[in-house]
Formats: C-alpha cells, sequence, structure tokens
C-alpha cells in the first residue's frame, strides 16, 4: 500500500497529466451546484463538493446506453440482425467519489455479474474502472452511511481513497489498479504521518454522522410478515411516485430496454427505469400486480431493505448516501421507513 | 475472451404460421436458426422461455411450445396483445427476427421422472404443456414416466389450441385426455363441457408422494383449480405452477419481474404452490 | 402559523368526528426542519399531526383525483384554484368535499433556505412576517418576502376562491406590477437565444417526472410518454426527446395551470419548468382574458370557443 | 413554439375550403417560400444515437 | 449543392384543405412539391404531438390546413 500526499495547487495539473490515458469522470461545479458527470479533456475534478446530486452510478450503468445496432433495410447484408456496437477501450477513472458510492458499485456489480450471467456492458465498464475516493470530512446531516457497513472513510471498495487535509489532499493507493494510476498521475509519496492522519480524519467525520438506521430485525422477520404489515399504505401516502429517489440512488440498477429507429437504421438502447412508474410492471393485458401508487413503494423499500438483504444475505441494498431523503419532493424518507420495518411486531 | 452477450439474440427465420384460434389471436411461429451452430447453443427443455426479439419493435418473452424432442425448428405460439406481439403477427414467412434464450428454469423433470403426471392447462397458457407432453410421450421418454393424465380446456371449441395433436393424442393410450370448453353450441362436440377445475376434480389421478400436478392457466383457473388439488390431497409442494410477469432482460438483472426476492425470469417461470406460499401474490 | 395549524386541527378533528368526512388530506411534520409531508388523517387521533406552514409546498389536490369517499382537504389559494379545476373536469364532486381554505401568505423557496443555513436546519418558522430558520447551532431571521418561492412573488389569488371554512383571516391580496417580467424577458431575445436557453434550462433533466407527478393537472391515465402505440417520445436522456416531454406537458396545463409551483419544488434538479407553464397562463390571460380556475362555473380558456378569439395566426 | 425559439415561420395554419384549390395552391406556394428562407431545420430535430453515449 | 428543398409535411382536415388540394390538382394548378400530406379527419384531431413528431423526424417546417 502506498501513500500519496498532493497540494491542493498541484491537483490540476496532476488531473492533467492522467487524462492523457484515461478518461475521467467526476464532480463539476455548476449553476445549481456540484454534479458527477463524465468530464470533457482539460476539465479537472472539482473536490471540493459537499455533495452531488448524481452518483457514481452514470459511470457504470448510464442512464441511456445503446446496446445494439442494426438496419431494416432488406437491401443491405445482415438485415434485422443486431450487431454490438463499438466500445472505447481507453481505460476511465471516476474521480473523487464518496467512499460509499464505491461501495454502490459492488452492490451493483451483484446484480449484474452473477454466476449464471454477466451483463457484459456493465462487466466492461467496471472492469475498465479506477475508483479514486474523496473521503468526506463533513458529512451531510442525511448521510447515515455508517450504519450501512461502508462509511466517510470506508476504504474497502476503493483504488485509492483521498482525503482533505487542509492545504493538500493524502491518502492511500489501495489496490494495483489504484497504484498504476496514481503513477499516472504523479502523485507524489505521502510520509509516514498520513496513516495517522487518515484515521484521524475518519474518527472526526463519523463521530459528525448522527443519522442511522438499523436492520437487525428485519432479518429475522419473514418477507410476508413486513410485506402484508398495516403501515405502508400510510408510509407511501405522501409518495407521488415520481422516479427522484431511484434515480438519485447510486444502488438502485433497474432498467428498460427499448428500441428506437430512424428511417431504416434502429438501435437498441437500454435506459433507467423507475419502480415508481406506472408502465414498470404491468402486463400486456392490462393487469398490473402493483397497481395501486403506495404498492409501488412498499415493492421499492422491500426490495432495497428485506429481498436484497435476504437474496445476497449481504446487509441492505442502500448505502446511506441520504441522496433520496434530501431530493424527494414529499419528505418520503428511508431511515423512518426503516425504522418502522425493523420496529414492526408481526402480530401472531 | 468475454462470454458471449446474453442480450444478443440468435438470429432466425420464420419458417412457418399456423394461425390456430377461429379469432386469429393466436398464432404459431416456427422458426428456424439462420446459423445451424445456434440450435446447438439453444438446447432448452420444456418449461423454459425465451425472449422474441424483433428489431424496431422490441422483445417479448414468451414460452418455448416445441418440445426438445423436435429438431430443426423452434416453434412459439403469440397471443396478439401489444406491441411487438401486434407486430409479430403482421410479419411473414421468411422475415428475420432474433430469437434469444432459452431463459428461466424449466418444469422440475430431475423430479418428475419416474412418476405420474398431471397436467391442468387453460386457455392459452397451454404452450409450454404442449411442449411437455409432446416432450413425455416420445418414444425415448415416455417409459420415463408413470400415468399422464391431462386436463385442458378453453372457452370454445374455436379457442383450442392444436387441435390436430390433442386429437392424436386423444387416441393413444397412454395418456389421458381430457378436452374441456366452457360451453358450445356444437352438437357434435365428444369432448367434455365445463371450466377446467369442475373436470379436474372429476378426473384428476389420486393425490401421492409419486403423482404431480402441473397447472398453467388464467389467475382465475390457477384460483379455483386450487382448492381442488387441496381437496384431492395434493401437497403443495406437488403442485407445479409456471408464473408470468412483465419483464425486460429475461435474465435477472433489469429488475421489474419480482415477487419477493424470487425474479420470475430467473428463478422461474417455474415455482412450486409451496415457494409461492411465501412469496407476495404479485404476479 | 401556529394559529391556521390549530385551526386545522381543529376544524378536522370536527368534520371526522361529525362523519362529514372520511379522511382530512393536509400536511404532516417532515422528517427534515425545511420539508413538510402529504398526510392523510383518517380519525381524530391521527389529525392531531397535521400542520400548516410555508413548507407545504406541494398541491393536495393531486391526492384527491377520483377519490370516491368524502374528503377534507387542505388547500392554499393556488389549490383551492386547481380544484375548481378539477370539479369542472369532473375528478371530484364539490360534494364529496370539505374544504380548509388557507388564506396563504406563501411558501419558502427550499433552495433559499438551504443556502442560508449553516448546518442541519432542525426547524423553520414563520410568522407570516419573518422566517426563523433554527438548526445545529445557529439561528437566522430573514424577511419571509426574501425567501418565497418564485411563483409566490407572482401570485393573484392568495385567498382560496372555494372553501367551507377558512383556516385563518383573509389577507390582502399583493399587488403585482410586472407579472410576467421572466417571460417577456425570453419573448425579447431572438429565436437562437431562446432555443439556447432552454436547451440549457433542460440540460439537467433526468425525466424522473417529478414536475409531472406532483402536478394535479397531470392525471392522464396514461401519459403520452408511456404510451407505445404509438411511441410519441423516446425514453432516453436524448435532449430532443426531453424537450418534447417539457413542451407537451405545458400544452396540457395549457389554460388550466395556476402556477401553484408544485412542479419546480419537486424537482431535484432545480429546473425552473415554469417558464413553459407561465407563458402558456400569459398568452391565457392575454389573448383570451382568462384564468383558471376561478370560478366554478367557467369552463377553461382552451376549452371554449368565442367568436371573437383572437385567429390572426392564421391565414 | 416560437417561444422556445423554433422560428415562426415553421409553423404554418391556414383555413381553405374545399372549393378554394387556388387559395390552396397560392398558401402552397406562400409557405414553401417562407420555409426556403429559413433553410434546414436543426432545432428539434431527434439525432439518434448511434453508439455507447457519451 | 443542390438548391434545398424543404421538407413540409402538412396536416389537412378531409373535408376541407385536402378536398382543395385535391381540387388543385384535378384542376391542374401549379404549386410547390415540398409538400408531404398526412389527411386528418378533422383539423380537431391535430394535436401538438403530431407537429412535434414530424419535427423530430426531420421535417423542416408543418403546415396545418382545416
Amino acid at each position: 500500500m502506498k501513500m500519496i500526499s498532493i497540494k491542493k495547487s498541484d491537483w490540476a495539473g496532476a488531473m492533467e497529466k492522467v487524462q492523457k490515458s484515461y478518461r475521467l469522470a467526476g464532480p463539476v461545479k455548476e449553476k445549481k451546484g456540484h454534479t458527477f458527470r463524465e468530464l470533457k479533456d482539460g476539465e479537472t475534478p472539482d473536490l471540493e463538493y459537499s455533495e452531488t446530486r448524481m452518483s457514481v452510478k452514470e459511470v457504470v450503468l448510464p442512464q441511456s446506453e445503446v446496446m445494439f445496432s442494426y438496419s431494416l433495410d432488406e437491401n443491405k447484408e445482415g438485415h434485422h440482425i443486431l450487431e454490438e456496437v463499438p466500445f472505447d477501450e481507453t481505460p476511465r477513472a471516476a474521480v473523487g467519489i464518496r467512499p460509499y458510492d464505491a461501495k454502490a458499485v459492488e452492490i451493483l456489480k451483484k446484480n449484474f455479474m452473477t454466476e449464471d450471467y454477466k451483463d457484459p456492458y456493465f462487466e466492461r465498464r467496471y472492469e475498465n474502472l479506477t475508483l479514486v475516493g474523496m473521503a468526506e470530512n463533513n458529512p451531510s446531516p442525511v448521510n447515515f452511511s455508517t450504519s450501512c457497513g461502508t462509511g466517510p472513510f470506508d476504504e474497502s471498495c476503493l483504488d485509492i481513497i483521498l482525503a482533505d487535509a487542509g492545504d493538500s489532499y493524502i491518502g492511500k493507493a489501495l489496490t494495483e489498479k489504484g497504484e498504476k494510476f496514481a503513477a499516472a498521475a504523479g502523485f507524489a509519496e505521502g510520509d509516514s504521518g498520513v496513516e495517522a492522519k487518515l484515521a484521524e480524519l475518519k474518527e472526526q467525520a463519523e463521530g459528525k454522522i448522527k443519522s442511522k438506521v438499523s436492520f437487525d430485525k428485519i432479518e429475522k422477520m419473514t418477507i410476508l410478515d413486513l410485506y402484508e404489515a398495516p403501515f405502508w399504505e400510510e408510509a407511501a401516502f405522501a409518495c407521488i411516485n415520481c422516479g427522484t429517489c431511484t434515480y438519485a440512488c447510486p444502488t438502485c440498477w433497474c432498467f428498460d430496454i427499448q428500441d428506437e429507429v430512424k428511417g431504416k437504421d434502429g438501435v437498441r438502447m437500454r435506459n433507467w427505469d423507475t419502480c415508481m412508474s406506472e408502465v414498470y410492471s404491468v402486463h400486456t393485458t392490462g393487469h398490473d400486480p402493483r397497481h395501486e401508487a403506495w404498492q409501488r413503494t412498499r415493492n421499492r423499500f422491500m426490495h432495497k431493505l428485506k429481498y436484497y438483504l435476504d437474496k445476497y444475505e449481504d446487509g441492505i441494498m442502500c448505502v446511506g448516501c441520504g441522496r433520496c431523503v434530501s431530493q424527494c419532493p414529499v419528505n418520503i424518507d428511508i431511515r423512518k421507513v426503516c425504522q418502522q420495518m425493523n420496529d414492526y411486531e408481526p402480530s401472531k | 475472451m468475454r462470454a458471449a452477450n446474453p442480450y444478443k439474440p440468435y438470429p432466425v427465420r420464420i419458417d412457418e404460421i399456423i394461425t390456430e384460434t377461429d379469432d386469429k389471436l393466436l398464432k404459431t411461429f416456427k422458426f428456424v436458426f439462420l446459423n445451424p451452430e445456434d440450435e446447438e447453443k439453444f438446447a432448452y427443455k420444456s418449461g423454459q422461455f425465451a425472449e422474441l426479439s424483433i428489431p424496431g419493435q422490441g422483445e417479448i418473452p414468451i414460452g418455448i411450445a416445441s418440445s426438445p424432442t423436435e429438431k430443426g425448428f423452434v416453434k412459439f405460439t403469440v397471443f396478439k396483445a401489444g406491441k411487438v406481439t401486434s407486430y409479430l403477427h403482421s410479419m411473414k414467412v421468411g422475415d428475420v427476427m432474433g430469437l434469444r434464450g432459452p431463459l428461466g428454469n424449466w418444469y422440475p423433470w430431475e423430479i418428475l421422472e419416474g412418476k405420474n403426471i398431471f397436467i391442468v392447462g387453460g386457455g392459452f397458457a397451454y404452450t409450454t404443456l404442449r411442449s411437455s407432453i409432446k416432450m413425455m410421450i416420445d418414444p425415448a421418454n415416455r417409459s420415463k414416466f408413470g400415468t399422464i393424465d391431462v386436463v385442458y380446456g378453453a372457452r370454445t371449441p374455436g379457442h383450442l389450441l392444436y387441435l390436430d395433436e390433442l386429437n392424436e393424442w386423444g387416441d393413444r393410450d397412454d395418456v389421458n385426455m381430457h378436452i374441456t370448453v366452457d360451453g358450445t353450441d356444437d352438437p357434435n362436440w365428444r369432448f367434455h363441457k365445463g371450466f377446467v377445475p369442475q373436470i379436474a376434480d372429476k378426473v384428476a389421478p389420486p393425490a401421492s408422494d409419486d403423482t404431480y400436478a402441473i397447472v398453467c392457466g388464467p389467475p382465475m383457473m390457477i384460483k379455483f383449480t386450487q382448492p381442488v388439488l387441496d381437496k384431492l390431497g395434493y401437497k403443495h409442494d406437488h403442485i407445479i405452477m409456471s408464473l408470468e410477469n412483465r419483464m425486460k432482460c429475461g435474465i435477472g438483472m433489469c429488475g421489474r419481474c419480482n415477487i419477493g426476492k424470487e425474479l420470475v425470469c430467473k428463478d422461474g417461470p417455474v415455482f412450486t404452490l409451496e415457494q409461492i406460499n411465501k412469496t407476495p401474490r404479485e404476479y | 402559523m401556529d394559529a391556521y395549524t390549530d385551526k386545522i386541527k381543529e376544524i378536522s378533528k370536527k368534520i371526522l368526528s361529525e362523519g362529514k368526512v372520511d379522511v382530512v388530506i393536509g400536511f404532516r411534520k417532515g422528517t427534515l426542519g425545511y420539508m413538510s409531508e402529504p398526510y392523510m388523517a383518517k380519525s381524530e387521533k391521527e389529525a392531531e399531526n397535521l400542520v400548516f406552514d410555508c413548507n407545504c409546498r406541494m398541491n393536495l389536490v393531486n391526492y384527491v383525483t377520483n377519490r370516491k369517499d368524502k374528503v377534507g382537504i387542505v388547500v392554499k389559494g393556488c389549490d383551492s384554484r386547481n380544484l375548481v379545476t378539477h370539479i369542472i373536469e369532473n375528478k371530484i364532486k364539490r360534494e364529496q368535499l370539505y374544504i380548509i381554505g388557507v388564506p396563504c401568505t406563501g411558501l419558502a423557496d427550499k433552495k433559499a433556505l438551504l443556502d442560508l443555513a449553516e448546518g442541519e436546519i432542525t426547524s423553520v418558522e414563520d410568522d407570516n412576517e419573518t422566517i426563523t430558520i433554527k438548526g445545529d447551532g445557529f439561528e437566522k431571521k430573514v424577511a419571509k418576502s426574501d425567501v418565497l418561492q418564485s411563483n409566490c412573488k407572482t401570485c393573484i389569488k392568495r385567498n382560496p376562491v372555494i372553501f367551507d371554512e377558512l383556516a385563518g383571516p383573509e389577507v390582502a391580496e399583493l399587488e403585482i406590477s410586472d407579472r410576467f417580467a421572466d417571460v417577456d424577458e425570453v419573448e425579447k431575445m431572438s429565436a437562437d437565444e431562446r432555443w439556447n436557453f432552454f436547451g440549457e434550462l433542460l440540460s439537467e433533466c433526468t425525466r424522473c417526472y417529478a414536475c409531472r407527478n406532483a402536478c394535479p393537472l397531470c392525471y392522464c391515465p396514461t401519459c403520452f410518454v408511456d404510451e407505445s402505440r404509438p411511441q410519441w417520445v423516446g425514453k432516453s436522456d436524448n435532449e430532443t426527446d426531453v424537450l418534447t416531454y417539457h413542451f407537451l406537458r405545458a400544452f396540457h396545463d395549457a389554460g388550466r395551470c395556476t402556477d401553484c409551483g408544485a412542479c419546480e419544488a419537486a424537482c431535484p434538479m432545480d429546473i425552473k419548468m415554469r417558464y413553459f407553464t407561465r407563458k402558456t397562463i400569459k398568452d391565457c390571460v392575454e389573448k383570451y382574458g382568462s384564468e383558471a380556475g376561478m370560478e366554478l362555473d367557467k369552463r377553461p380558456a382552451l376549452d371554449q370557443y368565442k367568436i371573437n378569439d383572437p385567429n390572426e395566426f392564421i391565414k | 413554439m416560437e417561444f422556445v425559439g423554433l422560428e415562426e415561420d415553421r409553423l404554418h395554419f391556414s383555413w381553405i375550403s374545399s372549393a378554394e384549390a387556388v387559395k390552396f395552391a397560392d398558401v402552397a406556394k406562400q409557405v414553401a417560400e417562407k420555409v426556403k428562407v429559413l433553410g434546414p431545420n436543426k432545432k428539434f430535430v431527434k439525432r439518434y444515437p448511434t453508439k455507447d453515449t457519451e | 449543392m443542390s438548391e434545398y428543398e424543404p421538407k413540409i409535411v402538412s396536416f389537412l382536415c378531409n373535408w376541407c384543405s385536402y378536398g382543395a388540394a385535391d381540387l388543385a390538382g384535378v384542376s391542374r394548378f401549379q404549386y410547390p412539391d415540398n409538400f408531404r400530406v398526412i389527411r386528418i379527419p378533422c383539423t380537431g384531431r391535430m394535436s401538438p404531438k403530431f407537429f412535434l413528431s414530424a419535427l423530430r423526424e426531420g421535417a423542416d417546417a408543418v403546415w396545418v390546413s382545416g
């Protein structure tokens, strides 16, 4: 493991250097706060941010992605046969992501890279990607990452971790991928004090997180107990079934596959989908197993907090970033719902 | 070397189209693979489904109606309902499209071998059952199973699928076919009249550890068949059902087809009633 | 605002206990200091949870569409006009409703509150003049007029147009000199400037449809963006598709929108999509002299034909 | 439509009775002329993706 | 490059302008050939969706005539 230290004044230069061999995505300051997106050449990831509305999900699972292209022109060779579109193999790096967002990428991996099937679109992006984390010294009030098995300084899913230490960024290269990136960026080697300083910052940051969730009792209940619990209609009453929470969520992976055609040329694309949408699960017959708005909301929380937990036996499908809490237009709060589920006592 | 892209369909050509029902809403499509080696890769078992993939329109999951014992083609019987199926119904022999699969699990043949099979089907959910019967009565397989009883019903004689085959099977003495319609004015109708659950009640083989029921049909039929089987003493782990839900990817990734933690496309579509009882009724 | 809250509780308990309504739809305190959550009280006990403050940004008319039971509902001036539209369009019957009107002095802009805060906001208090933001180790007072939602600054009807009971005395209506200044500004631009302006405006839209779902007017059983036969709009994040969605939504709401601001308040990306709806309001006011939802017996502007309707755009 | 920046002359409305063939031909000429002046439309034309979007 | 010939999608009412277009044709009146005509049962059937669709697919202009 290699310690890293880089002066803030050298940051832009290092990023310029690394862009020669990497495509970067990172936080960018825009009119209305920071957003996380693919950077243009010469753009520097801005690490002086508190939160990004969208997460690193966009890098491994873009909102829209072309899967295949085809021609409907019967005079052409191979018409009506789907061909994969070329993929840019340049290594990519997501720079400045929060450590708990990196954990979200691992959660996505559970869904997209299973024993039975590997999603090639996710897989190639994932393998190609170096995750350069930026620890969070001042977690926001809605952050509850520490109770989701991760935290503002969690190193477990990153290739590099960086932290703000005043006039410089300090950190560690945690994996081989990380060391490669550090070399390409020409990060200076940090001294022995780095480790201690990181530990100190970590303790401070984690101490600032007051908000938490617990799911110890959810684990022990059966799916049907929770599913049939009486509080769902009330908990979900306010929900307007927009897709805000699912799009902002770094772990929500649902997608939709659509064909688009212009003239005789077509593509098959996949787009983010949201379980809040009415067309998400409606059958062709018009029958919808989750017809009522509150049933769809229940499905979302049950998926995140129970189905996932049971299926993978590895915690909940939530990293505690708090985006859905702060962005929800009607203030439905996953922390409150989780509490409600955990406190529920099935009457038997 | 990366594994094959599970979203990429095998190119196929429509070889034959048969209109199955009087209302012309059901057609059976026979597909032939453009690349003969794809047929081997598409090795399937009765009960599985595949995504029919029409470039420019989209994909639709449909149960495989042909049997693994039938070589050289695959068959699907498709009800004209949505965007993709309506377009499919307008296609003609010779057109090229895609086929992706086989997907999902199958009726548990590993367990079913050596057992008595009671098949209860209704309406156009009969396709994978057709595959199963065809497979079981194949000379190479028939000896592997005990008795085979089949109850199959539709609204009217004109709604019955695979009429020729039904007649052929009815003439065999190693399959007990019980065909029924909800009603008909045809004075020459030689089979049962009445709803599937009522007929099932009359003709079902006795429940035993060696008898399994495979039930596939519209929700109403399933709802009323279950008490009949309960009454007859069928255990819930001896009742096998095939579910359907809205799907997109077919490989357990896109999320929507879940019933509880189970994904109908990958963990199903075949479940035992015992399994289904533990999940929310979201199908 | 506490007075409103007390009065709303009182009325709600009364109508629930008398059986005048089956439920009361109002707001309860949110988990975040600057939010209130739409809430349905089914009993007198639950009515105790009801509140009203400057964080009640959602339009509750959204929750009564097609309801079959008897409903008590808390409405602000703008919401009450949507209720009128709902009644005209047969989405709810007047007899089903017990309307608790709130004479409104405006809502506080969520973004403005967050910008002022120095840490977590634990509460936002409002006495109709001053807003007090309290939080972890800070307290700030600002004039309410400085943090108003932009639609509240140009509000033409702060008092409900229909109600069964008011939660407080009527307030004075605003005098607005320059109601459509923002729209005028855009109209002055050249075609290309406008095109770029709106391209920029919508560049961050994620098509989460929070604006549509927060809007009481958007009650179509199947929205055109979800239709597949024919498919009017692609479903990707393509910019043309995003524009198409926003334009068509504005067309659908033309002559019906009351500028309640729920769409903008709901937007997670702070997109000012009210430019579109406000243009339609301006046109309806200027060309047809019509404001949406002011009277129960007057149909929306684009729902009726008058012989003197302007038609100079037709050759 | 003008409001969002589409040129005014990209959208035309007219009233022509089925007997007014002359008017139809006239208006058609005018419309075609006006659109020619504008040049090809670039706004609102959907650019369809061709490769992985980025 | 050849002179620019715009593609204009015209939505014509079956009872009015479509009739007029027909009559213009029968009477051999000359008018530009830039139009792609879509006959609609009544101008009341016209929806903003239609002209947006036309533009999205690459039309240079839209003409609605009742």
